[in-house]
């Protein structure tokens, strides 16, 4: 895949289409060359930062999340946005801290910024599988 | 989408369940439902065969420490057989591992 | 899935990125509830739109194509559009043939539009298998 | 991807190839230079096994065509096995079935 190509995915903000974020996430981590560890580490993490995304906003909300892949040389990067999203406030509560060790773990890179466009950025790196060893 | 199949052992001292397939943030509802259905009141060992449950997520794994819970105060436990290398891997950064009672990895 | 809720796929208008889309593109009609032959025709000919799109761009073109997907009660439309993409002349040459062939067995609706948005719209309706009998 | 594999039969009466996988776009032009590669003048006739082709699209076929042109002028043919039915189906919506020896469909 070459460098400098950004894929962006836009979907409601709706558990229904989370798995189809993974297919696309699979999918795109697979032709930058990533092994099924690496693949399966960053459909996970996608997942955790949309379940949260998604729960931000209401049910009746019209809003759009977008996930753009900026695949580069030896890594691949995944930003999730979406209107008045804010990762800063993203991962609050108690209950969240399954997923932020998943990420944590998993990922090369997790930044959560105020930006709604890029509210969670992660960052997986060719060939490094996340383990908790 | 996921399957949980129940098989309440013949001299009832615990109950065998399957899962299978994807459990994320869209099954969680359903999974929690027929988990807590399938355990009943948590009087009896819980056995989770885990042979083809292929994805679960932060809030499948909160589902069944729930699970857990409800078993433990009868002084039961929950044992995870058969449970995937990334799926095995998400149970230890999680501490789950040391909270569940996990089957060796092969 | 819910209906008048859009999915958008945008991709560099390159040949590496149509099994990515196609890949999607199952999903999407996957969760739409179509059967696999129906699944099969889908992918078929939203490769055959994006192989013309994609040539309507030169190599340096820094350009997005993007594939819209609307599901509805019975049945899914696809839109693909891009800037400066017009579908009204994208099936010109001979060699078009079997593209076109292809599109108006297996689509139920095939609209060819100027406006660079929507050039290409495909409507497939679920449960309708494309045949050639 | 694609994957593709000559068997030139002992007694040279045809040549065996195998295509597997994904035709598409992207491979169009890798595959082209392989296909001609293994017919090579075209003095012989063309088994193609489609066994594991998955998919296949309208540039992918037109350089099928042009492989038959070239074995035609030899006066040989191109004979095609075991198509899965959504590829098979392409044949017939383009015409393509009259133009190669296709398989009958089990
Ligand atoms: N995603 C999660 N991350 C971390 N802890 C969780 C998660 N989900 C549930 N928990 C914890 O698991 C325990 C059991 O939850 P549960 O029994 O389902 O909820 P409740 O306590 O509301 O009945 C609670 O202590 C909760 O904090
Ligand atoms: N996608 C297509 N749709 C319809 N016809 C095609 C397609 N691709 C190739 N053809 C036809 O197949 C024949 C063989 O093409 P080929 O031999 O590869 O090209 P050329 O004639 O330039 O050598 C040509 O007559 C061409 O018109």
């Amino acid at each position: 895949m070459s460098t400098n190509s950004r894929i962006v995915l836009s979907i409601p903000p709706k558990a229904e289409y989370v798995s189809l974020v993974r297919l696309t996430a699979s999918g795109v981590a697979n032709q930058c060359g990533f092994d099924l560890d690496c693949i399966e580490d960053l459909k996970v993490c996608v997942s955790e930062v949309l379940n949260k995304a998604i729960a931000a906003f209401s049910e009746e909300e019209t809003a759009a999340l977008s996930i753009t892949f900026e695949p580069a040389v030896d890594s691949l990067a995944v930003l999730i946005g979406g209107n008045g999203l804010n990762g800063e406030t993203l991962f609050a509560s108690e209950t969240d801290a399954f997923a932020l060790a998943i990420l944590d773990t998993l990922m090369d890179e997790v930044v959560l910024s105020g930006d709604e466009t890029a509210a969670v950025r992660l960052v997986k790196t060719t060939g490094k599988t996340g383990t908790d060893d | 989408m996921f399957e949980l199949a129940l098989e309440k052992d013949e001299d009832k001292l615990s109950s065998q369940i399957s899962v299978a397939g994807e459990i994320d943030l869209f099954a969680a509802p359903d999974f929690k439902k027929r988990l807590y259905e399938a355990i009943g009141e948590g009087d009896s060992d819980v056995v989770l065969n885990c042979t083809d449950l292929t994805y679960i997520d932060s809030t499948g794994l909160g589902i069944l420490l729930g699970a857990l819970k409800r078993v433990r105060q009868n002084n039961h436990n929950v044992y995870i057989k058969n449970l995937k290398d990334s799926i095995r891997k998400l149970f230890r950064i999680t501490g789950l591992d040391k909270a569940f009672i996990l089957e060796e990895a092969q």
